[in-house]
């Protein structure tokens, strides 16, 4: 274990200094940094699975000269499987990454951007890695900060500097909270080490524990962009480079989750009351449903991509939550159901957002835009892109028989086991979260459907689109991995969901693995078979079955006859991309019915002809939906806070009396309080 | 499932069944058209009728626009699959299905999904306004039907203890039926019926026969499809029909179904089933003749109901369990 | 010297002392530049005197250098430096103030009380050092650094600031022997240093804003 | 390590800055001001390390009878001195020639810059090493004179107010100092009579425990306000934001690196004597509840400036307050917090200085709005202002966020001392962290908002090496190494140290 760590480390490390000090030639550049960032990812992927394979966990440890601060690093389940899910992402972006930058030779330092992704890479794994609290805070900002830089990379655009900036305050505000949070844990145990986190001397009171528990989900919940906390997301991760998006939407926001799991469940033992789970019920289901409603809204791809997290992060939490709640009632076997289902929810996330935004990055590489009105036609022009991204797209929107849907099933199932808690709230509310995450699902089908149907099919809406050419060939590799294991990880449950097993096992303490398997492994069940069972490969089967008796039906009823081409019918007028339904068009009846939420600005500008009103030159339509948390939550804050500030300059207002005045005061105060 | 069961026994129900949905689909769609036919005073055409149709389409010779990709063609029979998939999820005339295992209500719901995406990429691909116009309100009224289903299904799946629906046909077939908590079972019965119309594009959500571009949703998306692509699609909206019947019929009412794989067993459940599904058609053309059309943002409040419905099923079932 | 009881020299050093804070009041009160200085000058005075006094009863002879550097540096050489700068900025009166005469003169008599009750609960100790003396050295102190507060004009406050030192000095002598000598002396250099760089700088400034008005010294803000 | 070569180390720390200052008040032209200048430094910093190594040996060092006194709180800050001082004179070479070049100042004010520079250094040194609280207090004193002219060295309007109230508030300051330690001595002849060695600081440390407590509160209070005048603690900080803003960068670099330093070792040495009359909880109270006051309001002044030096200036305020909020708390991770503070601070707002004269030099403005895209313009510098940014923001893995994060936990986990909170409030933590919140968002919007960004097409571009920028380089490495390896003998200095402020 330890050879594969140093590996790792050290060629990150080298991926962090050699483009640095190699020659200027950004081609080598290029090839150094990400050739040493999959080297490292895929020691990373060794270094997961040993540690997943590994009966007890691997540590090593190295003192500092600092008092608090020792360089810890633990490898247990947990880790191991956040580990295996960074660098599994790490590695296809390393490989997409080498020709995504091509398109910046020239223009930004290739070299410091490598060494950046290097530093990225190296630091989220840090963070799955460490065993102390203070390493932990390092490795944690480091992540944050590297991560910054990575999002200013186009720093000449105003608006990135303020989402980089965005992201940078947010963040820091999290980290604050964290900083609190194991201060709190500190307490308790007088060392900054996890394993004294775990065994306290006196253990914590019951509201410090509480406290700890909001301050860690409002910390932690800051990266995972968790509503309404996600402000910062839509326009960070959009901001940085496309395979830097997706690792920061894909893996980076998982770290939070990691944290969750490591302070609830192993820090605190999972000794917890039941309404801890049911906040991060709530939270989850809030964040699902607001996510994929602001995404529906979204006709920049990458942000709506951003606001997908959002959503994504929500399930997740509704499976953890859903375990949280059923561990307080003594469920166990429930409760690993909801964290696999949480777990299994974040490996496939990790994926097809990973997929996605290289499909994305794809489309800004051909097109150089981000705006989805301005596709269109693409599948033409880009056929394995689009392959790609459709499948990216199907497990997303959680459709059968793709990896998102089998995770998605697990939590409803979680979510539908809840008639056996005893509380009656809990009995019923766990239903009503699963219909929230029924509409997420069809809202999350909805928006891609939008999302590939307006980018890629019919006819092209701008010059871009019409010349886009399909990317090099290692991005199209990059994305075809992925899209496999999309198909895999869907197929094959019953390959990940033991090992899956075996990680949320080590947290809770009892595994079902067997249970969930049924079928001599053909089926898939949430413990009990009698109440609900799952086999994707049958269903794939009769699926495949079924589309080729069509084509035999087809075929036999005397089907045969060649195909004729012609236009589309448009009313008698030849067809053009005006008259195709726009991405603000597909969603407006949605936008209708949810305008409580929306709360929708539209404005309407019509030039007619001079000759008669009848008939309109042009038409000019534009809606906003309002940025409520902004408007509600963030602002006055922010008004306050600089409100104060300038009430206070008065405090140095430039009179050498007034100066000597203070200290007079203070002085005769002082003396006073003395006696 | 039944784990003893002969593989052989197995492929032949499940074949079995899926010939049954095949062929008694165009039928169903036939007598709705022709009770509506009577209702409004005209003769009509025949129940066999869509039969006919369906040869025809197959044989013409299929007209694509410039426009499309090789999504549009492969629609079809993307659709079809995952229609004629989800109808072999639920118990036809015998209670315990072979596939019982490969899914539940989940499944059988984002089963239909699939379908459905597919359509609105196809609506979407044509590249005119009607399919585009289509797609969206298809994905609108998809998204207000869904939750509501879950939530009606579960409903019933706590009486049985089960989200499988052959499991549930079963045990309930086994039981009295929906006689075992009454209350929650109308609610959800209500609700699930709400959804059928919707998902089935059947009026008050939705009109098939119609092509006012103004109104029309599942026609719009299929507008541009012609020959043996329009054939397929025409016969998986016939198959989703039935299948919701299928369901409401097996699952509210399982009464004569068969719970064993005698041959008489088999023959009366299949009798049975037509009989209940032949209902359920005559009921649906009486309302197809009783109702007009919503508005497509009146529809929102329809399916609301129908989820309150399903709610209140929930918390009946609770309450009356303690 | 057989009438010179300890306690005889207690009064007459507490006298000395008293002296001092009386001048302190006059110089709060009064407007005139010019008449500030000579006050202070007569201050410096009577601080020396008393400085003297004390070297004589307690025979600590390194004070007598004190007392005769402040005679020279307090006396004689700050006073001139003053009254050239006042002479050279022609302002011959403080017209206004921050705190207006009597209310200076009233806080003055509130922060002596203050002086004496915070003083109040140390030990006297040996024959001769008193904790009066101290009070009243802590009282001075507080009065220049209020009349710093209280005053505009560069010099004044200069003429404040040089207060405080007399205060301070007669803390260190009168209360303790005064401090070692090498600590006098460095105090001493510094102070005269110092006074002669707010000379300077009252120059400059006069030259910068044309006025010594320090209330004028806004610009730099937040 | 022998007598004699202490006693030659530390007449040479005293001497080097001493004859310089004669020396480049006579010599003419700036090559050989700066050679003297460098020379003089470069033996100073020699001197410092012999210094140093003899304290590892004896734990304390005393010369000239016991005149001098070092141990490891002073040798720590002598290391500052020495470093800064080092840096800054680098620094001067570039600085001030092209002032002179470009016409700024006059050749033959050189000559008085840099005397006023030595003897700055020179007071600073005396107050480290003076084992008298007189003669410290002279030293102090004695910088405030030298330092002022240095501050109002371009005698512009804004200089020489800036240098007045300098002059006054601390003169002021240091006078209410002066009184305090007449205090001290008062109450120190009643225990050891003689006269002479009453203001001994070994002597004080001896016979502390018997100290009147009345009268040494009174003392620490008055030595508290006067150097924290000094050190520019709320609310007695008033003069800093002026001064720092229109001294000349190298100089601004020293007053907020080092003679803050200076200034909280005169209080530090007070209150290790204090600490045994009174209870610790009443002085370390003070300084925590001062330290708390000024990060607090510093914090909320970082957010407003539009003028890059006096963000830097509040900056200083913040992190002084955190280090007195350090060594208030104490305890050893407390006073260790501190220390490495100190040191971390000095090293990055010597550095962020340095980068401001830069920008200034090539901006001609000191508006944050009117300074776009450091990165093209000025690429060392950008990196010098972002690592300097960045540290003072205290990320990781600068050195601040180290000793940040051991003074916060050193707060939460011992709280303010009783005297002033009532216990187990967690309020002072919750304060801390929220103002750092504050702080950083202010920080970071303006210092991005001048490295990013395009430049004004009107500023020239690039910037080639000079001398000047060897400094930034040593603070830059520096300030990330010691973040996640401090050097061996700096740790047992600072553990040394903290020993000594604990011990009692």
């Amino acid at each position: 274990m330890a050879i594969l760590f140093f590996l790792m480390v050290a060629s990150y490390a080298a991926g962090l200094l050699l483009p640095l000090c190699c020659p200027a030639k950004p081609k080598i550049q290029n090839l150094v940094a990400h050739g040493s960032a999959a080297f490292g990812s895929l020691g990373g992927i060794g270094l997961g699975i040993v540690g997943l394979l590994g009966p007890e966990p691997l540590t090593m440890s190295v003192p500092s000269a600092l008092p608090l601060l020792t360089f810890a690093v633990r490898l247990d389940a947990l880790s191991s499987f956040f580990l295996l899910t960074i660098s599994l992402i790490g590695f296809a972006a390393s490989i997409y990454a080498v020709g995504y930058v091509t398109a910046w030779y020239g223009h930004i330092s290739i070299g410091l951007l490598g060494s950046l992704y290097n530093g990225f890479l190296l630091t989220m794994t840090l963070v799955t890695l460490a065993d102390d609290g203070f390493f932990f805070l390092i490795a944690w900002e480091l992540m944050s900060l590297v991560s910054y830089f990575l999002v200013v990379t186009e720093h000449e655009k105003a608006d990135v500097r303020y989402a980089g900036l965005f992201y940078l305050i947010m963040t820091h505000v999290g980290t604050a909270f964290i900083i609190l949070t194991f201060l709190l844990l500190f307490e308790g145990s007088g060392s900054f080490s996890f394993d004294a986190f775990r065994h306290p001397e006196q253990p914590l009171p019951d509201g410090i524990r509480t406290t700890v528990f909001l301050l860690a989900l409002v910390g932690f919940g800051t990266k995972a962009g968790v509503v309404p906390l996600h402000v910062w997301l839509p326009y960070a991760h959009p901001a940085a480079p496309s395979h830097i998006s997706a690792l920061m939407s894909g893996v980076m926001i998982k770290t939070a989750i990691y944290a969750l799991l490591r302070v609830y469940f192993d820090f605190f033992g999972g000794q917890f009351p039941w309404w801890w789970g049911f906040v991060v019920l709530v939270v989850g289901a809030v964040s699902a449903l607001l996510g994929v409603m602001y995404a529906l809204m979204e006709h920049d791809l990458k942000s709506l991509l951003a606001y997908h997290s959002v959503e994504n992060i929500g399930i997740i939490l509704l499976g953890i939550g859903a375990g949280m709640i059923f561990h307080s009632y003594g469920l166990d076997e429930l409760a690993v159901l909801g964290v696999i289902a949480g777990l299994y929810h974040t490996i496939n996330h990790a994926v097809f957002k990973a997929l996605l935004f290289f499909g994305a990055g794809s489309l800004l590489y051909a097109t150089h835009t981000r705006n989805m009105e301005e596709y269109g036609g693409l599948l033409r022009r880009m056929p394995w892109t689009g392959a790609c991204f459709l499948i990216g797209a199907v497990s997303i929107a959680a459709l059968p028989p793709t990896n998102g849907f089998v995770s998605e099933w697990l939590v409803f199932q979680s979510l539908f086991m809840s008639y056996q808690i005893p509380s009656l709230l809990m009995k019923l509310m766990l239903p009503i979260a699963a219909a929230m995450l029924a509409l997420t699902g069809v809202l999350a089908m909805t928006c891609f459907a939008k999302a590939f149907g307006i980018s890629f099919l019919a006819l092209p809406r701008t010059s871009h689109a019409k010349h886009a050419e399909e990317v090099p060939w290692t991005m199209r590799i990059a994305m075809g991995v992925l899209s496999a294991v999309c198909l895999a990880l869907g197929l094959a449950p019953m390959l990940a969901v033991p090992i899956i097993d075996h990680v949320a096992a080590s947290m809770i303490g009892s595994s079902i693995a067997d249970k969930m398997l049924a079928l001599d492994r053909w089926a898939l069940a949430p413990v009990n078979v009698e109440f609900s069972s799952l086999s994707t490969p049958a269903l794939g089967l009769v699926l495949a079955a079924t589309a080729a008796l069509a084509l035999g039906l087809v075929a036999c009823c005397g089907g045969t006859s060649s195909r004729r081409y012609s236009k589309t019918w448009a009313c008698g007028l030849n067809l053009t991309s005006r008259m195709e339904y726009s991405a603000a068009g597909f969603v407006q009846p949605i936008k209708r019915v949810f305008s409580s939420i929306y709360q929708p600005t539209v404005k309407l500008e019509t030039e007619f002809l001079e000759e008669s009103r009848y008939f309109a030159k042009r038409r000019r339509f534009e809606f906003h939906i309002a940025p409520v948390f902004q408007t509600y939550f963030y602002d006055p804050i922010i008004a306050f806070m600089s409100g104060l500030a300038d009430r206070m300059r008065i405090v140095q207002g430039g009179s050498l009396h007034l100066y000597l005045a203070y200290m007079f005061v203070t002085l005769v105060m002082l003396l006073l309080a003395a006696l | 499932m039944i784990p003893d069961q002969p593989i052989a026994q197995a492929v032949a129900l499940i074949l079995a069944q899926a010939v049954v949905l095949l062929c008694v689909s165009p039928a169903i769609v036939g007598l709705i058209n022709k009770v509506k036919a009577r209702l409004q005073c005209r003769r009509g055409a025949g129940i066999l009728q869509p039969y006919a149709d369906l040869q025809k389409l197959f044989r013409k010779q299929p007209v694509l626009s410039t426009t499309t990709t090789w999504i549009f063609t492969a629609t079809p029979y993307i659709v079809f699959a995952s229609t004629v998939t989800a109808g072999l999820l639920i118990p036809v005339f015998a209670s315990q299905m072979p596939l019982n295992f490969a899914g539940n209500i989940i499944a059988f719901v984002y089963l239909l999904a699939l379908g459905r995406f597919f359509l609105i990429l196809a609506g979407l691909d044509s590249g005119s306004s009607f399919g585009g116009m289509g797609s969206s309100r298809e994905a609108i009224v998809a998204s207000l039907t869904e939750p509501a289903m879950i939530m009606a299904i579960f409903a019933i799946a706590l009486t049985a203890g089960s989200t499988n629906l052959s499991t549930i046909v079963h045990r309930t077939a086994l039981l009295e039926g929906i006689a075992t908590d009454p209350s929650p079972h109308l609610m959800a019965l209500a609700a699930v019926f709400i959804v059928a119309l919707a998902e089935t594009g059947r009026v008050p959500v939705d009109n098939p026969a119609t092509h006012l571009e103004l109104t029309m949703i599942h026609e719009a998306m299929v507008l541009e499809y012609s020959g043996r692509y329009l054939g397929l699609l025409e016969w998986a909206s016939a198959i989703k029909l039935l299948v919701f019947l299928t369901l409401i019929a097996n699952v509210f009412a399982p009464w004569g179904i068969a719970t064993s794989f005698t041959p008489i067993a088999l023959s009366i459940g299949l009798a049975v089933y037509l009989i209940k599904v032949a209902g359920l058609a005559l009921l649906i053309g009486t309302i197809e003749c009783m109702f007009a059309k919503l508005r497509l943002f009146r529809v929102t409040d329809l399916l609301g109901v129908a989820f309150i419905l399903a709610l209140l099923g929930l918390l009946f079932f609770y309450m009356l369990r303690g | 010297m057989s009438w010179l009881t300890p306690h005889i020299a207690t009064q007459i050093v507490d006298f000395g002392s008293a002296m001092l804070l009386v001048t302190c009041f006059a110089i709060v009160a009064q407007r005139r530049l010019s008449a500030c200085v000579d006050l202070f000058a007569l201050q410096s005075l009577f601080l020396a005197m008393t400085a003297a006094l004390v070297a004589f009863f307690t025979d600590t002879p390194h004070i007598y250098i004190a007392a005769a550097l402040t005679v020279v540096v307090k006396v004689v050489v700050i006073p001139r430096v003053l009254k050239s700068v006042i002479e050279r900025l022609n302002v011959t009166r403080e017209l206004v103030m921050n705190v207006n005469v009597p209310a200076s003169l009233l806080i003055c008599g509130a922060l002596v009380m203050i002086a004496f009750f915070i003083t109040e609960p140390i030990i006297p100790f040996g024959h001769l050092l008193t904790r009066d003396s101290l009070a009243i050295a802590l009282a001075i102190v507080l009065i220049g650094f209020f009349t710093m507060i209280s005053r505009q004009k560069a010099v004044t406050q200069l003429i404040a600031f040089l207060m405080m030192e007399n205060g301070l000095f007669l803390g260190a002598t009168a209360a303790t022997y005064g401090m070692p000598l090498i600590v006098e002396l460095g105090v001493f250099f510094d102070v005269l240093v110092a006074a002669l760089i707010a000379g300077i700088y009252t120059n400059r400034l006069q030259d910068a804003f044309d006025s010594v008005d320090t209330t004028r010294l806004n610009e730099l803000k937040a | 390590m022998t007598g004699h070569t202490i006693v030659l180390a530390v007449s040479l720390l005293l001497l080097a800055p001493l004859v310089a200052g004669c020396v480049s008040l006579v010599v003419s032209g700036s090559r050989w001001l700066h050679v003297t200048n460098l020379i003089s430094i470069g033996a100073l910093v020699g001197a410092e390390m012999v210094i140093a190594r003899a304290v590892f040996a004896q734990g304390s060092v005393t010369a000239f009878g016991d005149i001098v006194y070092i141990d490891a709180l002073s040798s720590i800050i002598l290391l500052i001195i020495g470093t800064v001082g080092l840096a800054c004179s680098l620094y001067i070479r570039t600085y001030m020639d092209e002032q002179v070049a470009r016409g700024v100042i006059a050749p033959k004010r050189l000559n008085l810059f840099f005397f006023l520079f030595h003897m700055f250094l020179l007071a600073m040194v005396l107050a480290t090493v003076a084992n008298s609280l007189g003669v410290q207090w002279v030293a102090i004193e004695a910088t405030t004179l030298a330092t002022t002219f240095l501050i109002a060295f371009w005698r512009r309007r804004e200089s020489l107010e800036a240098g007045w109230k300098y002059l006054i508030l601390c003169s002021v300051g240091l006078s209410l100092a002066l009184f305090g330690v007449v205090l001290m001595y008062y109450s120190s002849l009643r225990v050891l009579g003689d006269v002479s060695a009453a203001l001994n600081i070994t002597q004080l440390q001896q016979v502390a425990a018997q100290l009147d407590p009345h009268i040494v509160k009174l003392a620490f209070i008055f030595v508290f306000v006067g150097y924290g005048t000094k050190v520019g603690l709320v609310p007695m900080h008033s003069w800093l934001p002026d001064a720092y803003t229109e001294a000349p960068a190298p100089v601004a670099a020293m007053l907020a690196g080092v003679l803050e330093t200076v200034a909280v070792y005169a209080i530090l040495r007070c209150r290790g004597i204090a600490d045994q009359a009174v209870s610790p909880e009443f002085t370390g109270g003070l300084l925590a509840l001062f330290g708390l006051i000024s990060f607090a309001l510093a914090a909320f002044f970082i957010l407003v400036q539009h003028n890059y030096k006096r963000l830097f200036a509040y900056s200083s305020i913040e992190h002084m307050g955190l280090a007195m909020v350090g060594f208030g708390v104490g305890g050893a991770i407390g006073n260790f917090g501190g220390f490495f503070h100190l040191v971390n601070h000095a090293f990055a707002k010597s550095l962020a200085f340095f980068a401001a004269g830069n920008i200034h030099r090539r901006f001609k403005t000191v508006e944050i709005d009117q300074v776009r895209g450091l990165t093209t313009v000025l690429p060392w510098t950008a990196v010098a202002l972002l690592i300097s940014g960045l540290a003072l923001a205290a990320l990781p893995p600068f050195a601040l966020f180290t000793s940040e994060l051991q003074i916060v936990t050193a707060l939460s986990s011992s709280g303010l001392p009783r005297e002033w909170t009532q216990p187990g409030s967690r309020f002072p933590v919750v304060l801390l962290l929220l103002c750092g919140v504050v702080a950083f968002a202010g920080l970071l919007y303006r210092i991005t908002g001048m490295v990013w960004g395009s430049a004004p097409k009107d500023i020239v571009h690039g910037e080639h090496w000079s001398v000047g920028h060897i400094p930034i380089v040593l603070l830059g490495t520096m300030l990330v190494g010691f973040g996640l390896a401090l050097p061996d003998f700096m740790r047992q200095l600072f553990e040394a140290a903290s020993a000594l402020m604990t011990s009692r």
